[in-house]
């Protein structure tokens, strides 16, 4: 996703000479040749992540839209209050970049996994939140974020991602979802880094004569309400993908809409459990223990078309709140990943 | 913008804004912090700030990075024209576009909001660099607070700010030696600002932040030295210009009763001789036995409802 | 709430010498005779809350307990990845205090407004998020919370709140609801500082014959999902009710919930809108403007119950994430509270 | 804890340190920062910490807050026999216990864990506090990289821990020049470090962060002032010991290739005659044509996954 993020990022540079990019000491080898080129309008702020929003803000009350780039869980947790006084409270057109989504840095430990990075912005009043799906996704979304007024967030894995669309998607556009394949026993949503493994999912179930619809919703918030309600009318199941823990995420702002009309549906949310990877492990081998592969997403909603019971899987949906009878409980229950095994 | 005729010197804005002050203090906290910061506001106002309150690119911006002497600010806007000062009586009321911090869009002339501390001075920098690139002549005025300085954010965006060599930087430290539930000595041990803002790459100057001429003096060395931005430590009392308010923490959250109010507002209209030496914030012995106003003391208001204080 | 905190938090430094107090310059009038009588265990650390969090860590790594006290998004928002890593990746018995839940401090402003910190809360893994509705569960969260192992978040309103409980709660417990009123045709759950306003709603919707069900969630994060599937499986209306947006709040994890099981009935998520409030008023004000006044909610609940279209209302569910046709909206259409008029 | 036979002095411990995490990186980014580090955690686990690696409450604690070198750490206590060995095979593999940042409780002699740079101070100061409200003799000693001081947390922390007079709190800056895509003096100006530990109440010495003898004078010396904390700035070199890595920017995200490994392995086991005189953390001046390294050098493998850079 990196390239294609440089790719848009440089044209806008081209086009925009309003245009400023930020960055807390990270992209090397993404920006050496950018940073040169595009001097006067790049910088380097430093490990100061707080700042660099803030000096964000002053550069857009000025005038400039900005680019701020990091790592994903150090430009939205470390610089939150900077992030809503600043930005959000005058709606002032800033994009913060986060590479990193999820389990992307998944060696590294939890300090570098950010799976509560969409909860904190989607919360903010004004925030638009974009998690693109591929490396199509993400050059539209870097050009189309030239055209948001506010702040943003856009949420980048890191580079190599498989692309899931073949070209150009002529009618993106933030705030729309992307329809991928048809299918009318269950309805597959995904956002973001999860948008591969929907797709490697429904195949998985059309080989066992399920037909899956999936649809992406690279654009989490403002979440694409008409082409949701679409889905609802159409499937009475639904699931939900999504690299990030089910409270505040994507899973719950599809869960808001559907249980607010009456819809009798059931909505599976995959999410990662309530709990942060001990040990290490590569992302597929995190999301592989928490059963969000795509094997394991297929044989979840094999259970739902066929009526099964849903409770006692991993990534159950809710476990980000499960509470169990109202007792506090203990770690998780879902199968703990990277575990000296 | 222009000054109002009542207001034709900084003495004269800066008497009307305690006045004012006071007044919209019956609602809300930070009365104390408004007075401390009355003088440095004035005299910006009334003359070191180039086209305050104007929407012109050049002009000075003002970044109240101790946001919550928000009246302070309002009442400098009202008294040079920029705001109705009928928008005072409303300070806090339901509907009133004056917040108890500094809000974005509801009047003119407020270049940032503000409110949460430690926040101003990266956007300052961020405002100052925007000048420079674009060879516009504005600079970039930023006023803390002494107790706000703990906020590691503040050294944060010192740093770049002296990196990037932002000498049309400003930031002024209200230096009244109180914060929100102690003296600032007995927090930070008693470091001196001056030598901390040098060792962050800024040239610093201490002043009294009550004496205007002084004041004046030294904004208008500003840059103190080419290439560094510049720091003004200004001592001042808290509560400045009402003795029961000086100095005394109660002050940062009570308000003005009207049984008070007529009293407080004469004795600033009477006010001519300074009633209290600013404090000098690398020592906080002096005045300590100050420390917290009594439980209950007669002529206050309740306390006021902005800063997490006041009866549990 | 802030007597009620007081007085628990005594009666346990009484109890447990390893518990310390923290406070970011914050607490004036409140710890004046507690931070003398148990000076070694106080300390205000000053206006640093990233640093509060961070020598809480280090006092709990080295086997005490800490009470952490601040304003609500000062001690959420400002030092949000100092919790993540410092506190809730260990799991340290930390719990963070923060008041002005919601828009108690509405005059001040909303960089004073905490409408987003049980979404930035509860999102981190392992944070069990408490918000209590009065004075009375207030002191139960208190002592509860005593035994509670990890990391804590104890979302506060300020003085003064009415109590809604008559007395003592034998049967609070930290992560169980509590059940405040009975009724047949529609249920209302709301946590912290809205429960006042849920019963108030109730007796209004009494008046005209509608039986309300109300029940007090004031720990957020875990849930109580059995009592939540028993709401479910007796309602088929049901209303939360939260001093917070929708997005990541306690509706968005009710809905996770109920969506996940075929319920089929109508949740109507009140919530604050996607906006912050631009103009001063009090709590009362601002909230009345979002259509979160007890008469707004049981007016709008007894739409429900007669079966009346819901989508044009104010506080609407979703607001936090309403798109509308999948671009980019402007402000929110909710009523503007505190403007010029 | 006892150090291993092979391992009877620090450095021998630094030379075990730096051959493991020479082979720990054929995976994984941040070699040179370990490498830098290797002689302070060298000498700090061969005598000058007290007990260290056990759970002993008196012992001193060890805070790395620049948690991207936990391989020397790792490999520090692999080598007192606080952890096997055989787990620095497996670092950052699926499964193991040992992260790219130093976990909590999935191994033995780690007090925190870390990987956010500039949390660790604060941390550090309350374990010292803790040490000192209960009368153990306890210390803290905290591993900090330079480019880690421009984060705000570190200042905010540091004046508490001035104000709580906690001179039994150490902390040590790894003033390496270089950080994540800069020189560090590029990118604070060329700010010096002691000085402005010392304005935060702080008494601070320099030394060179790779000489062992003088390491471990300056740490017998703690606390240099009776009341305050204790900064040391180390000067290093980054990726000292492998001449190929040394003060090169790409290190801080290459990993070792198989054809490297033995020729490192080689030159560290052969290694006497510092290569490298250490960087002076106050000029970035002389190999700033060294800045990055070319996009592509023969003999090194592939990006590493760690921090946000390589390959687009
Ligand atoms: C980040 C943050 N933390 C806490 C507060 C609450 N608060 C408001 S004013 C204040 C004390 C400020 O002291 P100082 O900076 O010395 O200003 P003064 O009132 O003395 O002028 C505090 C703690 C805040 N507004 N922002
Ligand atoms: C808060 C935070 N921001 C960014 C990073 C990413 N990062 C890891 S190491 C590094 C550079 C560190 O430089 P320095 O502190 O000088 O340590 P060195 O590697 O030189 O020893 C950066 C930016 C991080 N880990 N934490
Ligand atoms: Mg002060
Ligand atoms: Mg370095």
């Amino acid at each position: 996703m990196r390239a294609a993020f440089l790719d848009a990022l440089t044209e806008r540079m081209e086009r925009e000479p309003d245009l400023f990019v930020l960055t807390a000491d990270t992209g090397f080898h993404v920006f050496d040749d950018f940073r040169v080129r595009f001097a006067p309008r790049f910088l380097n702020v430093g490990i100061a992540e707080a700042t660099m929003i803030g000096v964000a803000a002053g550069l857009a009350l000025e005038g400039r839209k900005v680019v701020t780039y990091g790592i994903a869980p150090f430009v939205t947790f470390r610089c939150h209050e900077q992030v809503r006084d600043c930005l959000c409270h005058p709606r002032l057109p800033v994009t913060i970049v986060g590479v990193g989504a999820g389990l992307a840095y998944g060696p590294a430990g939890m300090t570098h996994h950010a799976i509560e990075d969409v909860a904190v912005m989607a919360a903010l009043p004004g925030m638009t939140v974009v998690c693109p799906g591929d490396p199509v996704e993400t050059r539209h979304a870097v050009l189309g974020l030239a055209g948001v007024r506010g702040p943003a967030y856009l949420r980048l894995g890191r580079s190599g991602e498989t692309p899931v669309h073949a070209g150009p998607l002529p009618s993106f556009a933030i705030g729309r979802a992307v329809d991928v394949a048809d299918g009318g026993d269950v309805a597959i949503l995904a956002t973001g880094t999860m948008l591969a493994t929907a797709v490697d999912a429904a195949r998985l179930l059309a080989a066992r004569g399920i037909e899956a619809e999936v649809v992406g919703f690279p654009t989490v918030k403002p979440l694409d309400l008409d082409r949701l309600d679409r889905v609802a009318a159409r499937h009475r199941a639904v699931a939900t993908l999504e690299e990030h823990v089910a409270s505040g995420g994507f899973g719950a702002a599809v869960a808001v809409r559907l249980a607010g009309a009456g819809w009798g549906g059931t909505l599976r949310v995959f999410a990662i459990p309530d709990e942060y990877a001990t040990h290490a492990g590569s992302r597929e081998h995190l999301l592989a223990g928490y059963g969000l592969s795509a094997e394991a997403v297929a044989a979840s909603l094999r259970d739902i078309v066929r009526g099964r019971p849903l409770r006692a899987r991993p990534g159950r949906p809710g476990a980000g709140r499960a509470g169990g009878s109202g007792a506090v409980r203990g770690r998780a229950g879902a199968t703990r990943p990277g575990g000296p095994r | 913008m222009s000054l109002r005729p009542e207001t034709r010197t900084s003495r004269d804005l800066a008497a009307r804004v305690r006045a004012d002050v006071v007044r919209m203090h019956r609602r809300g906290s930070n009365v104390g912090s408004a007075m401390s910061a009355a003088d440095v506001l004035a005299v910006l106002y009334a003359g070191a700030l180039r086209l305050p309150g104007t929407t012109d690119p050049s002009r000075d911006r003002l970044v109240l990075s101790k946001g919550h002497a928000a009246a302070a600010l309002y009442a400098a806007l009202a008294r040079t024209g920029v705001i109705d000062p009928a928008l005072l009586d409303d300070f806090l009321a339901d509907g009133s576009p004056l917040t108890g911090h500094p809000p974005h869009g509801t009047v003119p002339g407020i270049d940032v909001a503000t409110g949460s501390l430690g926040q101003g001075l990266a956007i300052a920098a961020g405002m100052a660099w925007a000048a420079r690139t674009d060879g516009r002549g504005a600079r970039a005025f930023v006023v803390l607070g002494d107790g706000e300085c703990q906020e590691g954010s503040v050294w944060e965006a010192a740093a770049l700010a002296s990196r990037l060599r932002l000498d049309n930087l400003v930031a002024i430290v209200d230096a009244n030696g109180l914060q929100g539930y102690d003296r600032v000595a007995d927090v930070d041990g008693g470091l001196a600002l001056a030598p901390r803002f040098e060792a962050f790459g800024w040239a610093a100057r201490e002043t009294d932040g009550h004496d205007h001429d002084a004041l004046r003096a030294v904004l208008e060395q500003v840059p103190f030295a080419p290439g560094r931005p510049s720091a003004i430590i200004a001592r001042t009392v808290k509560g400045r210009g009402v003795r029961d308010m000086e100095d005394r923490l109660g002050w940062h959250y009570f308000n003005v009763s009207e049984a008070d109010l007529p009293r407080f507002i004469a004795e600033i209209d009477g006010w001519v001789t300074p009633p209290a030496r600013p404090s000098d914030p690398s020592s906080g012995g002096p005045r300590r036995r100050q420390r917290r106003g009594p439980r209950a003391r007669a002529g206050r208001g309740p306390t006021g409802p902005l800063c997490g204080g006041g009866e549990p």
